[in-house]
């Protein structure tokens, strides 16, 4: 099994959260969502802790039998590969008024399925998640992105988690433009 | 362009003027388009990979030559061979994985078998149906026929008349391209992976911008705060359209992008690149260069660096390859701090790829109609203020914000597209 | 902000609905998407309240700094802007018989996610969630439409809510032809 | 059509015969497509915006003339200019928005800047770039030759030496026009705001459609129960190939279409427009009108009222824009019934609109393959029958449900096709 | 109202199942959206009782009074229509390594929305839910199918169900390669 | 293809030699493709439907000939009328269900009606609005002039001046189909519904590969675990492109595909096989045959039968409709086998067929760029070893893995191009 994959069923090994759980963190996620949707920039970086770790790996064609690097691994090329830092110079760039990629701005909709959690080691949480990612600018454009993704979340904040570690795994192997979040 | 003028009456007259006037239709001519995958692409040196990518034997990477798939396989000699993804009996492509290792390629579809240097090796039925007289040596994969590694840097050509890659360089170019393959001992490698996206815009918009577009940078990066760039600089077009463009005494404006480490690390480098390459492109290499090797390679040297092709893909579409380059002799964590920085400024989700992208993409959406197209763009900056006397610059340059290598891209272009596609056996046997 | 986006935000300063609400709610839009994809419109406008405000603005590419009229003010251009009887006109043309752009119907499929529910200031709920509008006719042709919604929802009916309000955010600002409900 | 026929032999052909039969090729072939962006829209009026849009210097619209992006935008001293929506650099759109108000438009490639009147007032590296040498005057945003307002509707054409628009429009259909836009004191504005969605047919079925098709209403919008439509009326074609027709006597219907008060707003306001426009045109008023202006200008008149352009996106798309329009002088209560009523039935998801929409894509996906498109379509209804002494009725008029204005809006298209496109420098600097 | 539609809708006349199982259901078909965007085979064939149903049919668009007849009847023709051998030997065939189609494979991503379950007339579970299946593969090549689902599920199996019965509303009359499952 | 190469000029070239060599272009210029619609698919026999879907007068199903819409109608006196889906009026599909029973058309835009015969029955306003002057006769749907059925299978063609469906076969052809619609008492019937899906390559890799290609089975087929073939069988070529292949002697290949009861069916029909068609023919049926009619028919007979068309949709793509056959004569428990085993194997999910679907797509896209197709595609398996004198098969055939019926269909299709289109009068109203 590929690194990847592997990475994004480490979960089912642990603990599964209850319904309560599953349902406040859904919210969560929903939240999240709807603000970057709304580009609410400030209420989304909220939403990380200070050593967030987002990634999103480039993926590729390969033979059958090398399946398990059909995902590239850490210190291969990535989409993102983020800190707080380089999350907060994205959105800036954006609110600069000269992202010309970016205004006038996509309209996104991030739609967010089959949302499972597990109690991780300490009292973090895993969270798998698939998502659709519906994109649409300037003209009759429109693209559609999807993939799944790990969050890991940490008790805090005003919404009672914050996203510590992000794994996207897209399902693209030749992307458009990334100019949004996901 | 009125529907079916005919093409002759296009090329005859001035797609690319004297004045530094190009004609649009360049850009979204459907019939253009297909002439120049015959008269541009087929006539030129292609990049097809870095050799670092295909280091042991049978490892092969899939890409492209303008939009005919080609496979670039390591042979067992250690050289390289590159060859038509796509079967001789009825045309499957015969690999369909992006990378990987494999001893031979065997078509999915009536299993004809090539190894790793194209030869046909195993036909099915070969007693049974073709009653062995099939002439299996002549029916391997297509080859190209011309393939030359420059430092690293691997290209090939369909045209088996054409001159080696250095005479096609030319001496000047050489030199500049130098300054991203040979500025340490050891050359260069590339970080695994490759970034892939497309834009929907001509490909002439990506290469004629690395080649020659210092100009935009401003404006169109304005959203990373890169402040005022630097105002001296330079840039070079080469006779066979390739260019470059560059500051120089612009080392603190790498702070800012990339961190104190990789303006250490330039500091610390100087002296080797002086050595290796002279004073002049120490300079160069000390801010961000852009340059294109024609029709389709570009790159960017300075602190951080990558190369990467402009696959056409039709009239109005194009595929980025992206590779992020080191030299093989950086520290790890100057290599790591590359990736990074590169990821982060020149992928698909670039910080400063993204801006290129819409400017390119709707550029091309503005000609879908009949006027706008009709109208010429402009490549007359610094028209007339050619220089040769710039001290330890080879050839003829013009200062870093001007057209000069663009109308040099054009002009050369225009020149294949005279000349028209190779003359060519055509469907022989003998691949 | 824009109205629209101010709109659509407007419940997060209300008191969330707790987790059962979230389920029960979650059931009816289930239940209303199934009623719509399988044609069936009497039980559709059941589901609405005589006084139903239903309304899908325009939208526009706007500068940066005019982002706050990107979406059509009351008073401005809609997609929708129908009251009961103006639905139930939608959905007897429909069934007329003679509602060519729907005959032979479109096959649809609504996929809602995302729901959000708060507490209105009476007995009502404020909903938000997201959507996809999957749509397949005649021949190869697909049409994807995305957004979000925020329904207003009252007690009553025999499953247990109504819809007083809809105010549908679509992404899109050039359309196709809207034969559909959203 | 057969491979590669050439255009001439098609254009010699009877592609629009005398007998009211029309060869299907005029809405599927993609040569003729290309010869009619030239020829039609390049030779005519084009609606570009209502002038209620953009009341203040600086507001702006961005639309387009046929597929050409176009900004129309108000001038400090109140008249509106309308220029090609690319910059005369490298091609970029200029404004990316699709209405607004701005003082400047700026390019977000290398940054030249043009004031609102499409002059070139900045250029970046003026000096240091362009050593001071580029004509700013001459590199200006393209302008629309000529622009002009019709009471309230501004019109745009690229040829400069194109009558006046109300020489092209014609007396007679002046008179049909006045109805639309001159029926109360005070003229008219449009509702905030444009419809705007694609239908994938060619541009013409939406144009001749509006111009001459009465006669589909009872079955196509079967669906909405308007009944029986009255059967008095008429329809005028004009020599340019505007057309419009209308029933009389239909009061009544519209009790069912937008209720008892536009019946009642229509009775008190018929005496003033017998007194602008003569007994005939409150007659024609009195019940629903359809009309437009050569090439795609469309409107509809009488108790609520449209305007819209089908804007051409290839041979087989076309993207409507579409407007509500009321009197100025209405009450607010009628503007906002228009408003509703109209956004029912008329835009995207109205009830009228679907309808049409489903006929026209399926008339163009129908004529892929090969035998469809060599069958002609029938304009023969109501052939021989013109008449012209209705009274208080300007020009040649037919039966209501009649193909008069049909084969008006196609003679005069194949009479713009034969004549073929502007003659026009080429590539000059001057825009 | 047609077969097919009925068969969708049949669970309306049963007793809704409660939150808790409505949670646990969704999990469920989480795992198996999981397991099959994984590729993990066994593991989805082993969430199928032996006797398992699977079954797509085939759709046709029909005049407005053959609306009945718009979905195809068993006995007629199906897009899938397999029993635990049948879609074993799917399965076989992916992983033998010669099942072109598939090599290299499709990067699928099922979403699952809008599940709603009742109980059976025994301790078996009726559940309705709506997928969208997003794959991309080789290219840039993205196809998107939607539909419906209604799955039987009967108490089993490692994790608390298992599929005893599925029944695809695939939207698309004319389809593409179905070399995934849905 | 170099640009705007006279069309002309190509077919004088050698698109498909004499050497067995057939030009790629064949499949991928789109010129090429206008041009076969008319002179390949307008001069060719295609199939229609099986008489079994439209048992009941009014019984219709909708189809394409070649890509041109046609509804195949019952008629009263149980014969069958084909006629353009294309309402004469100004074009709109009259019909917009797949299938279904009607007693009339009535278009949806202007209401004109069609009886089941395609006649002209109502057109609205006939009075009022056409002065009663339109001659409805000469208005009805355009009919497909010839329409014949074989055995069960409903073929029509453009061509009035074609030769009868039985001629076109040819008795030697005629004799191999009988293996699949005549092979017992009662005929054949489809099971209900059509399988319908896309594959994004040119029909021709279909049609020919379902003529004249066992070869790939081995190698494409492999993941079903078909072992090895039986290595005994024929292939034959009709003179106007049509084909078939077979093992001979693989009945127990058969258990592994769709169990012991379709063996012992075979078993229990293979004495009445002989009977009717001669022990050759009980042979053939034993184990799996390929065939088709030329250009786009197509089958499988055997243990199970299927048959299909392969729908031009495009140069580079096909939808393909498939039917599930079965002998009328069939106890109900094989006809289920039949349905089940086919579905599994020969529909978009099948899992024979999606391996087909994913050679043929990825030789269509490997030809995007310039030089793939410049290198031609090989059918010289076999050549130079035909024979005619096999006891029990009619005409010249070879072994069962060669291009002898791949090298037929080409021919015939390069005579068929070079003839050109139908001389035809265009445009009358005639229909
Ligand atoms: S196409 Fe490759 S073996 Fe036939
Ligand atoms: S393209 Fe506008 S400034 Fe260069
Ligand atoms: S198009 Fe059929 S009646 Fe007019
Ligand atoms: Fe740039
Ligand atoms: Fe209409
Ligand atoms: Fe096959």
């Amino acid at each position: 099994m590929a690194q990847a994959e592997a990475d994004t069923a480490a979960g089912t090994r642990l603990r599964p959260a209850d319904a309560a759980l599953h349902h406040e963190v859904g919210l969560f996620l929903y939240h999240e969502a709807a603000v970057l949707d709304a580009h609410e920039y400030d209420e989304w970086l909220a939403l990380f802790t200070p050593d967030i770790d987002y990634r999103m790996p480039t993926r590729y064609n390969r033979l059958a039998r090398e399946q398990g690097q059909a995902t590239a691994s850490e210190g291969d090329l990535a989409h993102f590969e983020d800190d707080l830092a380089g999350l907060r110079e994205r959105v800036d760039r954006i609110r600069s008024g000269f992202a010309w990629a970016e205004a006038p701005p996509s309209r996104t909709r991030h739609l967010v399925t089959n949302v499972r959690v597990w109690h991780g080691t300490d009292d973090s949480l895993e969270v798998e998640s698939h998502f659709l990612l519906y994109r649409t600018r300037i003209e009759v454009d429109v693209e559609v992105l999807a993939g799944a993704r790990h969050d890991t979340l940490v008790p805090g904040g005003p919404h009672g988690w914050l996203i510590r570690r992000r794994y996207i795994l897209l399902d693209q192997t030749t992307t458009v433009n990334l100019s949004v979040m996901l | 362009m009125a529907p079916r003028e005919a093409l002759s009456t296009v090329l005859d007259g001035e797609l690319v003027g004297h004045d530094g006037l190009v004609d649009r239709r360049v850009l979204c001519d459907e019939d253009l388009y297909r002439r120049e995958l015959e008269s541009v692409f087929e006539r030129s040196w292609l990049f097809l990979a870095h050799e670092s990518q295909i280091p042991n034997a049978g490892d092969f990477f899939a890409t492209t030559m303008a939009d005919d798939p080609v496979l670039v396989v390591r042979q067992k000699d250690g050289s390289v061979a590159a060859m038509l993804n796509s079967c001789r009996h009825r045309g499957m492509r015969v690999c369909r994985a992006d990378v990987g290792n494999a001893k031979a390629f065997t078509c999915t579809f009536h299993g004809w078998t090539y190894d790793a240097s194209g030869q046909l090796v195993n036909v099915p039925k070969y007693d049974e149906g073709y009653h062995g007289e099939l002439d299996k040596s002549k029916w391997g994969l297509v080859r190209v026929p011309r393939v030359e590694s420059y430092k690293g840097l691997i290209f090939g050509t369909w045209d088996e008349d054409a001159p080696t890659f250095v005479d096609y360089l030319g001496e000047e170019m050489c030199w500049y391209l130098d300054s991203l393959v040979d500025r340490r001992e050891g050359g260069t490698e590339v970080i695994g992976g490759v970034h892939r996206w497309v834009i929907d815009c001509n490909w002439k918009l990506g290469a004629e911008g690395f080649i020659g577009d210092m100009y935009h940078s401003e404006m169109t990066h304005a959203s990373v705060g890169l402040g005022a760039l630097p105002d001296k600089g330079w840039q070079y077009g080469a006779p066979r359209g390739h260019g470059t463009g560059f500051f120089i005494d612009g080392l603190e404006y790498w702070n800012g992008a990339y961190g104190d480490e990789v303006v250490r690390y330039y500091e610390e480098i100087a002296p080797e690149i002086t050595n290796r390459l002279g004073a002049a492109a120490a300079d160069l290499v000390s801010a961000c260069a852009h340059g294109g090797v024609f029709p389709n390679f570009a790159y960017l040297t300075g602190a951080a660096m990558t190369i990467r092709v402009w696959q056409p893909r039709g009239v109005d579409r194009m595929e980025v390859f992206s590779w992020v380059l080191v030299d093989r002799a950086a520290p790890p964590e100057i290599k790591e701090a590359s990736r990074r920085g590169m990821t982060r400024a020149f992928s698909a989700s670039g910080t400063l790829e993204q801006d290129d992208g819409e400017n390119w993409s709707e550029i091309q959406r503005v000609m879908r109609g009949s006027v706008a197209r009709k109208h010429p763009i402009n490549y007359q900056m610094g028209f007339g203020h050619e220089r040769d006397d710039v001290p330890g610059l080879p050839g003829t340059v013009g200062y870093v914000n001007g057209d000069l290598p663009g109308r040099g891209f054009y002009r050369y272009w225009a020149e294949l597209m005279r000349q028209g596609p190779l003359k060519r056996a055509n469907g022989d046997g003998s691949g």
